[in-house]
């Protein structure tokens, strides 16, 4: 899988860092797994000297910038970063970029110029949402949105791409919106708060994680299932799965891989070795629709998320596509 | 020599903070610069300021839930209305410090518990910040960012603030009259009054001065970190209160220590630095932060044990 | 003539008077057609806020600065933990449920201890111990989400005569603490112990062994919750206690108990339970958006404490 | 003045006129206290007036300071956490601007100086250091210290319930040489001794009224007793003759390791004596604690304790009369962890009659009683127990005359019946109603006294003595 170890030799005492913020859902878990098979096997082959992850207890932008502070009082050289927001680490990351340390960040990207960013278009993300549903269902009709946690940028961004959605498609019409915190229990309680004085759904439209606790809600209160829009989570595509089976249940399934934050890795491992790297990456979400979604199912970890892991290979062609 | 209670509370912090230095600096030497120490508690100062905003709090017996709303929702005015038309953000600031006496005022004639009045605020203060910034972004004024990267000679700012921190509370509260009427009421409102103070006057003033407290957390933090949003410093509410207890302020009965609540926000700004410095599997790391708060209190009472035995002798 | 001002003068009934009004609100929106739907819902999620409510109040009674901190974190490890063992097998169902409960008891000594040993307030060792529950529900793990058995989950999702099984059992809960507050000699002894730990000392109270058993009861029910609650939403997720934090808390002290010490009681959360669902559904209904949903919040849990007073008569 | 259905002041007249000492004297729950707070402004009488000097119209508490007044209560009103110039600080607004603490710290050490010389307090300590009888001198030094002005009428509420003999004789001398230099004060206590000696007029109130109002020569303590309502009992006290039979029921061991060792038998009133904080208070909690587990409910209660300080260790403030009468006899009030409400309230309506509780209903909340009265509580608290030792911190501080006679008579039936009573008390009266004396110095027992040996000579001899010699 890894190119020749010869023209790696420049950063092989090099060490990179991963700061993340948050470790307390599936999806991170899952990025904390893909870090750790792909970054244990680059150490062990002598590709990089350390890569190691720091989690903070709470998922806080004061707390990661001092977790980034520190690293940088390590002596790391570059340090790859999931952030809290978007800006509150921007003082943070200036310092350690101040200090030559080459910093990274993806899925919470950072606005800081010095960074580099590898994002994913969360609007477009959105905006997808409704395109699918606009040619599954061209009568149109209402939604219900499950946001995510409020004041997040994130939610702000997959929002926008939905209203923008709607806009286009003016058939639907967006009748409930419930903050579901990106878990499934919190969804679940709101779904089933708001649900009782809803008119008819024909669609949910999330933002991942959520579309299960949303499932259970409406067969709770013995209403139809809409077309719920799944976020990737294994559980999610289980009940997608029993569902196509039984009646032929359609709909999409989006959201981030977790495996991105290996790809991150092998930027910063790039850009060590004296690469050049445009500031502004952007990878694919990654969809699953009805025809793939067995394939998908079978390839993800019973419990976990759909998931995608990146190579060197894969890496450097993601970078040269991007000059 | 006879120490007083005043001193002992203060000692016992501060040698924890020595011990855990000391602890830093052998694991990683780099930190013992300029530099590394200003890296090391430069986040900690807006930590301090809330924690000297919440133990004004618990010196008049009550609980603030809502600081960590409340700094984060000072936050995201510093980085939006004080950057874009300063005079509104003062008005909003003087706003908000009003609405604090408010609730001390209202906390004490109703004679309501300040947990669940605070708890009530910690949402109104909350949505106010969302409203304010849906998403994270703002910008943060010049002249703050300027104020918190400052290299003064030979002291690194974090330092700096700290010390004037430590020193103009200090001054405030365990010197002025008015620091001892705050006190007073949380040692015995009930005197204070019989001496002819209007108790609710003095908790009004104590909520204005902690929420001005607050504010300049929020003014210093978006210093620190550039931009804000409206859930920046949500941790604040437990970490203000950590502090205040590490640094040998109790709950009840008026016993705060401002020097002390100083060194305990920087204890515990240490305490997550030293955690990161020790490699630790990512499953436990979370867990760590709880080891470690265990080990610095446990170091407490192992100080507070030697001292009483030196008491006794 | 004297019952209702019997009944103004109980503290709970603040909360159900807000709950009802929101109630109202809410139903009115679709003309009275969500009455039941909306009603069963909240029972529902009310029911679980009830089962840590109650453990988390019992901790509050015990007087100033005891609050169990550790509640979420103890779900959460408690729902992983348990649907791991029943591995989705009908037959473990039970052995779950005692793991639950064991676990519980076991973290109940592990807070207790902390606060013992190390002479720390409550509120800083249960903090300390939910960051290691918490590492260790993840180290368990890994934020994998296991189903649960079948006939649990739909037990837990169902519901009999119209009301749904989760409340049911909160409710048998609810009365066991309401018979232990009101009638046992344990429920006397946490009430002195919160208005005064030395004066209940005094009056022959075994202290130590009362609080103990207080923060066992609060991590027992918070474990049963969470193992409730992660059949209920078919799994444990690592996040999924976090909302009872506050919820916990929220709920003792709207419901009416002297967050002093000394004074609680049952009702109450189920009023405060149901008026916290309630009033996000209501704003929901409204279209309200995250930031004046918020601050709504806040001003009616105001206005509710408000109109309830916390004058105490002396009657 | 009335508080719900109790009418605490009903129609009283009083006057207190410059360079007088009036004594106030009443069974516990007359009114006492409330005159006090109608005086210093806390409470608005419903009906009439208060003037002060002459001025009638205004009243409240910033009013009556303005004209003078400062009032020592009985439960402490320091604040506990500050130091004591601190605390003199509060008591005293007009103590401005800057260098305030070292004018504060030199007013009050003179004070102190003048009302107790030879004291011993450290006046820049927090009052949580100092002991119960140091915060009652600094508490009554602060309210006689004056700046610029002396104060006019100082109220002294039972002001020497913490102070030993020698520090309440100071009291009261430095109060006639307050009064002679054109001061007043308004005294309430409840030993007559002192009301008797240092007053100059003596009122005496019954059920929230004046009942007698005349000059102090005319009572004797014998006929003030009887002004009160209480009839006067000779004393037929027998101290028990079966002593010291079997084996001791309770044994401690030498304190500090020197000194005798302490022992009570079946059926002994048994006194702890010397002058007030001398150890006294530790060896009884020691005694108690040291038997009852922390961890474990004893399945029957052997020890039962009665504490004097109420307002710090014994009432529960939330609760009924009745919850805090019966919360030590919940064990045998219950079955099966179970309280069987039907026999807590007739144990409620037993005690209230045999030591006549003064309230209309035991479902009121502790706090509506006088402060007499809520010891009254504490103590059948711990006499309905089946405890067979009762172990009695000062238990009588603030209990009128009437009432301690009672409660003497209880304590000798129940000692007849086979309980051991282990009794601290500050008062020499109470000393030598009991069977045997231990008398405390510096935390060690330096002598046992027993049946007529038990004087106050004696007392005070082994109190003092031998600290002098060594
Ligand atoms: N706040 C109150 N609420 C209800 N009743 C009260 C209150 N304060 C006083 N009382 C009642 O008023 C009466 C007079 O009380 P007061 O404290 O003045 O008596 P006292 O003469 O000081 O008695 P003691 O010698 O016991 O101190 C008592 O019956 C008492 O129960
Ligand atoms: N927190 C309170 N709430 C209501 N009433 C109170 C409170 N504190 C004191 N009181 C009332 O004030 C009165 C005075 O009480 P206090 O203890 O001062 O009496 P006292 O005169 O010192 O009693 P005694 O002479 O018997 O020692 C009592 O009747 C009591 O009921
Ligand atoms: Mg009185
Ligand atoms: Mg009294």
């Amino acid at each position: 899988v890894v190119g020749p170890i010869s023209a790696l030799a420049d950063t092989a005492d090099k060490k990179i860092a991963l700061s993340n913020n948050y470790a307390g859902n599936s999806w991170r878990q899952a990025m904390l797994t893909s870090w750790d098979k792909i970054t244990k096997d680059a150490v062990a082959k002598g590709v990089v000297a350390a890569a190691d992850p720091f989690t903070t207890a709470e998922n806080q932008a004061t707390e990661q910038a001092a977790q980034i502070q520190n690293l940088i009082l390590q002596g790391y050289d570059a340090i790859v970063v999931n952030a809290a927001s978007p800006t509150a680490l921007n003082g943070a990351i200036k310092e350690a970029c101040d200090a030559g340390i080459i910093v990274v960040s993806f899925d919470g990207i950072v606005t800081e110029p010095c960074a580099w960013r590898i994002a994913v278009d969360f609007k477009a993300m959105g905006e997808s949402q409704l395109d699918y549903l606009a040619k599954k269902l061209p009568k149109g009709g209402n939604l219900l949105e499950i946001r995510g946690l409020a004041g997040v940028s994130v939610d702000d961004e997959i929002h926008a791409g939905i209203e923008a959605g709607v806009e286009k498609n003016p058939q639907f019409k967006i009748v409930g919106s419930v903050n579901g915190d990106w878990a499934q229990d919190v969804a679940q309680r709101a779904v089933a708060g708001i649900l009782p004085s809803l008119p008819e759904i024909a669609a949910v439209v999330t933002q991942g994680g959520d579309g299960y606790g949303a499932a259970q809600a409406f067969a709770a209160a013995n209403r139809p299932t809409p077309t719920i829009v799944m976020g990737n989570r294994e559980d999610e595509l289980v009940w997608w799965k029993q569902q196509k089976d039984k009646n032929g249940y359609e709909t999409m399934s989006v959201s981030i891989a977790p495996g991105v934050s290996t790809l991150a890795f092998w930027v910063a491992q790039q850009i060590l070795d004296g690469k050049e790297v445009k500031k502004d990456l952007v990878v694919p979400f990654l969809r699953i629709d009805q025809d793939n979604l067995e394939t998908n199912l079978a390839g993800t970890q019973k419990g976990g998320v759909a998931n995608v892991e990146y190579s060197l290979e894969d890496a450097q062609k993601v970078i040269a596509s991007a000059k | 020599m006879k120490l007083s209670s005043g001193t002992l509370r203060l000692i016992i912090p501060a040698v924890s903070l020595a011990l855990l230095l000391a602890a830093v600096f052998y694991m990683q030497p780099r930190a013992m610069s300029y530099t590394g120490l200003n890296l090391l508690f430069n986040l900690a100062v807006p930590i301090a300021l809330a924690t000297v905003a919440q133990m004004l709090i618990m010196a008049v017996n009550d609980l603030d839930l809502s600081m960590g709303t409340f700094v984060s929702f000072c936050a995201c005015v510093t980085a939006t209305f004080l950057q874009a038309s300063p005079a509104m953000g003062v008005l909003i600031f003087l706003g908000a410090i009003a609405a604090y006496a408010a609730m001390g005022m209202i906390i004490h004639v109703r004679e309501l518990p300040s947990i669940v009045v605070t708890l009530g605020m910690s949402f109104f203060w909350g949505g106010l910040a969302v409203l304010m910034l849906p998403s994270p972004g703002g910008e943060a004024p010049g002249w703050v960012r300027w104020l918190m990267t400052s290299k003064p000679p030979f002291v690194p700012m974090a330092i700096v603030a700290s010390v004037v921190i430590a020193a103009v509370t200090h001054f405030l509260i365990m010197r002025s009259s008015f620091g001892v009427l705050i006190r007073g009421v949380g040692g015995n409102f009930r005197s204070v009054e019989r001496a002819g103070w209007s108790v609710i006057r003095i908790r009004a003033a104590t909520y204005a001065l902690a929420a001005l407290f607050a504010v300049l957390s929020g003014i210093a933090l978006v210093g620190l970190t550039t931009s804000a949003d409206a859930n920046i410093a949500l941790r604040y509410t437990l970490l203000s209160i950590a502090g205040v207890i590490l640094g040998g302020g109790e709950f009840v009965g008026g016993r705060v220590s401002p020097i002390g609540a100083v060194i305990g926000a920087l204890t515990l700004a240490l305490a997550g630095s030293f955690l990161s410095f020790m490699r630790i599997s990512p499953d436990w790391q979370i867990g760590a932060q709880g080891a470690i708060l265990i080990v610095v209190l446990a170091l407490r009472l192992f100080l507070n044990r030697l001292e009483r035995r030196e008491k006794i002798q | 003539m004297n019952a209702p001002r019997l009944l103004l003068s109980k503290p709970w009934i603040w909360s159900f008077v807000a709950t009802i009004t929101v109630w109202i609100i809410t139903v009115l929106f679709t003309g009275g057609a969500s009455s039941l739907g909306l009603s069963q819902a909240a029972l529902t999620f009310a029911a679980f806020s009830v089962i840590v409510g109650i453990g988390q109040m019992f901790v509050i009674t015990l007087g100033p600065g005891n609050i169990d901190l550790s509640v979420p974190a103890t779900m959460t490890l408690s729902g992983t933990l348990a649907l791991k063992l029943m591995d989705v097998q009908d037959s473990m169902i039970v052995v779950g449920l005692l793991l639950s409960v064991l676990l519980g008891t076991v973290l109940g000594i592990g807070n207790y201890a902390l606060i013992k040993l190390l002479r720390i307030p409550p509120i800083i060792a249960t903090l300390s111990m939910s960051f290691i529950v918490q590492s260790t529900a993840i180290w368990a793990n890994r934020g994998l989400r296991i189903k649960p058995p079948e006939v649990l989950a739909s037990f837990t999702t169902s519901s009999l005569f119209g009301i749904p099984n989760v409340a049911i059992v909160a409710l048998a809960l609810s009365a066991i603490a309401w018979l232990l507050l009101e009638k046992s000699i344990y429920g006397r002894w946490i009430s002195a112990i919160g208005q005064s730990t030395f004066a209940a000392r005094m009056t022959g109270i075994p202290v130590d062994g009362t609080r103990l058993v207080t923060y066992m009861l609060c991590a027992v029910l918070a474990s049963i919750c969470g193992y409730l609650l992660a059949s209920f939403s078919g799994g444990a997720a690592l996040n999924m206690g976090a909302e009872y934090l506050l919820m916990s808390i929220a709920v003792v002290v709207i419901g009416g108990t002297a967050v002093a010490g000394g004074n609680s009681n049952i009702p109450g959360i189920w009023g405060a339970s149901l008026f916290m669902f309630l009033v996000v559904s209501m704003l929901n209904t409204y279209g309200f958006g995250a930031g004046f949903r918020l601050i709504l919040t806040g001003l009616i849990i105001i206005a509710v404490i408000l109109m309830a007073g916390g004058r105490q008569s002396t009657r | 003045m009335t508080f719900g259905a109790v009418k605490a002041l009903d129609g009283v007249d009083l006057t207190i006129h410059a360079g007088e000492c009036v004594g106030l004297v009443g069974h516990n729950g007359a009114g006492k206290s409330t005159i006090v707070n109608v005086i210093n402004g806390s409470l608005t009488p419903h009906a009439g007036t208060v003037s002060y000097g002459g001025n009638a119209g205004q009243h409240g508490i910033s009013v009556a300071r303005a004209n003078g007044i400062r009032c020592v209560f009985q439960e402490l009103s320091l604040c506990p956490n500050l130091t004591v110039s601190e605390n003199v600080r509060i008591m005293h607004g007009d103590l401005k601007g800057w260098n305030w603490r070292s004018r504060a710290l030199a007013l009050i050490k003179a004070q102190l100086k003048e009302i107790f010389p030879g004291h011993n307090i450290d006046c820049d300590s927090t009052i949580d250091d100092l002991s119960i009888a140091e915060r009652q001198m600094v508490e009554i030094a602060i309210s006689f210290a004056g700046i610029g002005q002396r104060p006019k009428l100082i109220i002294l509420d039972e002001p020497t319930s913490s102070l030993d003999a020698g520090l309440a004789a100071q009291l009261m001398a430095y109060v006639r040489r307050f009064v002679a230099e054109g001061g007043s004060v308004l005294l309430i206590s409840h030993i007559l001794g002192e009301i008797l000696s240092t007053s100059d007029r003596i009122v005496v109130m019954k059920d929230g009224r004046v009942v007698a109002d005349r000059m102090a020569f005319e009572f004797n303590s014998r006929s003030l007793v009887e002004a009160m309502g209480s009839v006067v009992r000779e004393r037929e006290w027998q101290r028990s003759t079966a002593m010291k039979a079997g084996s001791p029921v309770l044994s401690m061991s030498p304190r500090r390791g020197h000194g005798l060792a302490f022992e009570a038998y079946r059926g002994e009133i048994v006194g702890l004596a010397g002058l007030g904080g001398h150890g006294q208070t530790e060896a009884l909690l020691e005694l108690y604690l040291s038997r009852n587990s922390n961890w474990w409910a004893a399945r029957r209660r052997e020890t039962a304790f009665v504490a004097g300080d109420r307002s710090l260790n014994g009432a529960f403030a939330l609760w009924s009369i009745l919850k805090n009468l019966s919360i030590t006899s919940l064990g045998e009030l219950s079955s099966r962890g179970m309280i069987d409400r039907g026999r807590e309230d007739r144990l409620g309506e037993d005690w209230k009659k045999r030591i006549e509780i003064r309230t209309p209903d035991m479902q009121n909340r502790i706090l509506s009683l006088s402060g007499g009265n809520q010891q009254k509580v504490l103590f059948a608290r711990a006499l309905a127990t089946a405890a067979g030792i009762v172990l009695m911190d000062d238990p009588m501080r603030g209990v009128d005359v009437g009432t301690k006679q009672e409660v003497y008579e209880i304590l000798r039936t129940e000692a007849t019946s086979g309980r051991t009573f282990v009794w601290y008390s500050t008062e020499m009266d109470e000393i030598r109603l009991c069977d045997r004396v231990y008398v405390f110095r510096e935390g060690a027992i330096v002598a046992e006294l027993v049946g007529d040996d038990i004087t106050e000579k004696h007392i005070l001899a082994a109190s003092f003595s031998e600290g002098k010699a060594a």
